[in-house]
């Protein structure tokens, strides 16, 4: 095992990797920007060091002095967390030639990976699917009717000038193909200009599905019941469950062994996720790409399968053969991820930096907070606004989710606003209970924003109003000075002589 | 005391009595609360009103009379007046003038300024891009109005509640009498 | 499901059951004592209301006041939690004269297995294990050794006129037992003026080892693995596990049908737990007692079987059929709670009343803390002094260790001592590591007290005690009255105008 | 600033000084600590020591001089006086009188007083037996001595603080010289 390990990031993925070592009985060095120097990572941490000013271009994505502090303190490999430097291969190399372990694949791994050409030759070649479509513009009518047929449908006509949404036909029959073609180059000159158009698969009802790798340094490659992170605002995840509604034992591991096929084209020798396109309509599925590092919701499959990713990453880095083989992996449950981000769920989503005033984490049976939160924390707006992630596992999806909804009414964050509510109402609705969701379900069907919600406590608001306004109001006649004869005293003498005992309260 | 409580535009009288320390008879409108009161953490109250329990959170912005208050997970903005306060007030009379001071709702940095003083602006028109935790957000007149003043500078640091830019009402120079 | 739920219980388990009902659906009702306006299960129900002064006579245990606050409140469901009038079969049946489901199996149950005699002798019935022994006294020397024979080695003569450990004389050769019977006696005569003494089987390295079980209204019965709770202190359990180190699986399904049967005696339609005295060396193990509530330690079980035993207790209460069959309970991995008491371990275990003034609860992965403590709770004196319980799981027993070790660092109580460091100790314990425990191991060789242990910080502790001293100097210095020129003011300025960078700190 | 610093009967002069708000030099008999101080929460520092990181809860008795420190687990209190004030307590020489103040070690009820005024006692005899959260602990003398007056009244409540008996040392009438 490694004698010291160094986090090259914030947060509370920092603080999982922390935890983690601890549990390894392994050293841990966290750096830290100007920003964090209050941060939790700096006081969990065994030593920690500031790397620069604020914005990240300037401490945690400095490659020099990170590895500066590693030599320094002695540290012999380096966990990068997510974001930052975890998928620059670059930064894998430095770190080897430095003799330092870089916790995540070889460097090859990430730089195939880390872009869409490379990768989906990569993985094609291993006979992984990729999203049937066309790499050249259409040259004639003849020719669409051929890559139809080639494609199958529904097919999607794209203006290749077009983007963001623009320029886009959908095709369910093969005898609507001609007349198309020639409506979408029309419209597409008088858009964009450009008469160019070209042909790919039509997905319906798209959801996001990725599946857990785990690899070590001697070969053996396992998959874990997959992921399904459709929910996404803004194209990001924000709830992410284990297992999917969509996926039986078969679909299951098809996927994980498409996912074991696209890792084996790079070698894959650590933690990581290939994330696929899924129709909900065909239930085919489709490489994405592949993430080459530790994922924000690795928790859930954790819970669903007992394997502590995090640990496992780190044994791999460090030597260690896996401790299962592919069938010892289980799928046990349902497991729930929902991100508290520091934003306001009655004002659009804006971030809301601030300073946490009053913090009441949710507890009791399967539930898990992964968070980088404390009292008093100011939250930076340099970076990324997540403060915390709440996780519960359940023996079946109705109970994951009424736990979930439990758990989310034991939150509380004071002093910023947060995406609780946002949740919690996402944990009512219909669409959501039922399993039948899409990547467009946020932005086309759920109103994220409710400013205009029925809140069933008025009266009492106004009852704790009242009496807010009372005991401000009675102190400041009482001179405020701490002359102690105004309610404060009342009350403590009233329980000195032994609280004068009443009916049972009706 | 008597106080006028506001939520959402709806006022409600609210008259508040402590027959006993830690116990209220709170009187809004014609429903009679009668509270058992405790304050077990700073600004957290536990409410037992005939038997029902509440866990709310009560934050008074400071120096004024709106009230935070959380219950249950919701959000409720209120602003509770001493009545007689209040009345002076209204006698006062002092009418909206429409006239909108735009403050930034959260810290961050000025990212693009879109208007300048003079320009005429449409109700929902994008005026400024305001950066913060690595998003892009837009800012938008609430009114059609003209620019009448901009403070917001690009690439500067704002806090929130910082002044941006203000927006007066468009008043049309022919009106369609 | 029941309409309404009262709980008629304070702490952590009526922190338990409430969550079990929210998610379940079912709204609750608190009771509380004069001394219990401010504590956690008041604020967390959705009704609460005051039944009584402090003292547990006048309050927790006033049945009457308890069923009259069900009647007007419209509960139909009362559950009891441990300890008050959980195993009060009067209880039980007054509920159900009042039409209110009582959350435990039948009255019945509860009497039986409430009286030593009347349990050993409803369980020997249905073939399960009592420790052999003889239920008179001695006669005659031939006496003696037949009813050693009968026994088994080793016995214990003891002296019926004994207690306390006094008059034991352990015997492990027949050619032994005629002396050790004329020994005995003398010794017996001399110290207690009585010479009767009996023969019972000596159990070596008594271990205390409990099965859990589960009935449903329908005549399902289901047990789950064991936990071993042999970590006791003044015979109160302070650590348990799941599974126990010593059972294999075939022990497993022996203890596990004998809890049954225990069961089966008195029509078990609950959740229970059939507690076993095993001997370490000979694994043979013999019935104890049977508890006839949902036990402090369920959480364990919870862990490494996935079941939910809070929740299926009232589903099972409501007349639901239990959900699985007894081959549907898995033993997945290793689960451990440590028991968190407001005690001082520096100073002989005595109880610290006093007021939290700071809290901090471990989180991360497969740590569960079952807590009824806030910021700002009295500790009251007239109760039981168990804060919370801390609960971890891990795939194996050694990571479950780590784990717990990780988890207790994270854990910060302030305002009043408890017992975090002496699980601290217990954990590194090399004893405890081997699992190589018995019930007298924290009497005979942990010390649990441990003034002079080594703590490696006391420069860091020098340091920091010189800092605090100096800054309330300088605070005192400037006058304390709030003209901020002092540090508090530089800091501020310091920050304002952008922390100094640093080089990384070396 | 000067002080002197004592743990566990061990003493240490500590000198402090702040060259930079926020950054301490600590001298501890020879050894010297730069320490990069921070309180994010009230009483809690965080200390970065050569980059070693420790959080460190650090409560001020009111009043005294004594310290309680927790440091990963640990508790230490500490006693830090400044040098000159400590050098004034020595030179006034208050030597132990051996007498012994008994007061009760947390809140709960009397349960017996097993002594009275006049009673001789050894040290280690059990004296009181109080009751607090359902468990009745002993408090023994810690000395050989004789029951000087007794405070505690059976059956009565008491506070962690509270005076209960006063133990003096017992003087043999001759003295084997």
């Amino acid at each position: 095992m490694f004698r010291k390990i160094l986090i090259a990031n914030r947060g509370e993925i920092t603080i999982r990797v922390i935890r983690a070592c601890k549990e390894l009985g392994v050293p841990t060095v966290a750096v830290f920007s100007e920003a964090d120097r209050a941060a939790l990572h700096v006081r969990a941490a065994d030593e920690a060091y500031c790397i620069g000013p604020a914005p990240s271009r300037e401490s945690y994505l400095r490659q020099d002095r990170i590895l500066e502090v590693a030599a320094r303190c002695g540290a012999d490999a380096i966990h990068p967390g997510y974001g930052f430097l975890s998928e620059n291969a670059a930064f894998a190399e430095a770190c080897a030639a430095q003799g330092i372990t870089f916790i995540g694949p070889n460097p090859r791994a990430i730089r195939v990976m880390g872009n869409k050409t490379t990768s989906r030759v990569a993985v094609h070649e291993m006979g992984v699917p990729l999203v049937p479509g066309m790499r050249e513009n259409l040259q004639s009518e003849a020719q669409a009717l051929e890559w139809a047929d080639r494609i199958g449908f529904p097919i999607m006509m794209k203006a290749a000038a077009g983007g963001g949404g623009k320029g886009l036909r959908q095709i369910h029959r093969r005898e609507d193909v001609a007349a198309a073609y020639r409506a979408a180059r029309a419209e597409s000159l008088a858009a964009f200009g450009d008469d160019a158009v070209y042909l790919e698969r039509y997905i319906e009802n798209p959801r996001h599905i990725e599946i857990q790798v785990l690899g070590d340094r001697h070969g053996n490659l396992i998959y874990c019941p997959e992921r399904e992170c459709s929910i996404q605002r803004r194209h990001q995840k924000v709830i992410e469950e284990a297992p999917s509604t969509l996926v039986d034992p078969e679909m299951r591991r098809a996927m994980g062994e498409a996912a074991l096929k696209a890792a084996r084209a790079v070698d894959y020798d650590s933690a990581g996720t290939v994330e696929f396109i899924v129709s909900g309509k065909s239930r085919e599925f489709f490489f994405l790409e592949m993430n080459t590092r530790l994922q924000v919701e690795h928790p859930i499959t954790e819970m669903i399968t007992g394997i502590d990713l995090c640990k496992e990453m780190i044994r791999s880095a460090a030597g260690y053969v896996l401790p299962f083989r592919q069938e010892d992996i289980p799928c046990h449950g349902h497991a729930l991820e929902c991100r508290i981000y520091a934003e306001d769920p009655d004002n659009r989503f804006l971030p809301t930096p601030g300073r946490i005033i009053g913090l009441r984490v949710p507890g009791g049976p399967w539930v898990r907070d992964e968070s980088g939160m404390y009292e008093g924390l100011d939250v930076p707006i340099h970076y990324d606004p997540m403060l915390s992630k709440l996780v519960v596992w359940g023996s079946t999806r109705e109970r994951m989710i009424t736990r979930m909804q439990r758990a989310l009414s034991e939150y509380a964050v004071k002093g910023v606003k947060t995406t609780i509510p946002f949740h919690a109402r996402m944990l009512r609705n219909e669409r959501f209970l039922s399993g039948d969701i899409d990547t467009n379900f946020i932005d086309n069907e759920f109103q994220p924003n409710d400013e205009a919600r029925e809140k069933p406590n008025e009266d009492i608001a106004l009852v704790a109003a009242a009496i807010g306004a009372y005991r401000r109001d009675k102190e400041k006649a009482l001179g405020r000075s701490g002359i102690e004869e105004g309610p404060a005293a009342d009350a403590s003498a009233w329980k000195a002589s032994g609280r004068v005992r009443r009916d049972p309260g009706f | 005391m008597v106080y006028i409580g506001t939520h959402q535009g709806r006022t409600t009288r609210a008259k508040v009595v402590e027959p006993r320390p830690g116990l209220f008879t709170v009187t809004l409108g014609e429903k009679e609360y009668h509270v058992d009161f405790l304050e077990p953490q700073p600004n957290i109250y536990s409410l037992l009103i005939d038997g029902r329990s509440f866990e709310v959170d009560v934050d008074a912005k400071p120096g004024g009379d709106l009230f935070d208050v959380f219950i249950r997970g919701d959000h409720y903005e209120v602003e509770m007046v001493e009545e007689k306060k209040k009345k002076l007030a209204m006698r006062m009379g002092k009418g909206a003038t429409g006239r909108q001071d735009m403050k930034s709702p959260m810290a961050g940095n000025v990212r693009s300024v879109l208007v300048q003083p003079g320009d005429r602006v449409a109700a929902g028109q994008v005026v400024l891009i305001l950066e913060a935790m690595k998003m892009q957000n837009e800012l938008k007149s609430a009114i059609d109005g003209i620019v009448a003043s901009v403070t917001a500078r690009e690439g500067v640091a704002v806090a929130a509640g910082d002044p941006l830019l203000v927006v007066e009402p468009w008043e049309p120079q022919f009106p369609n009498v």
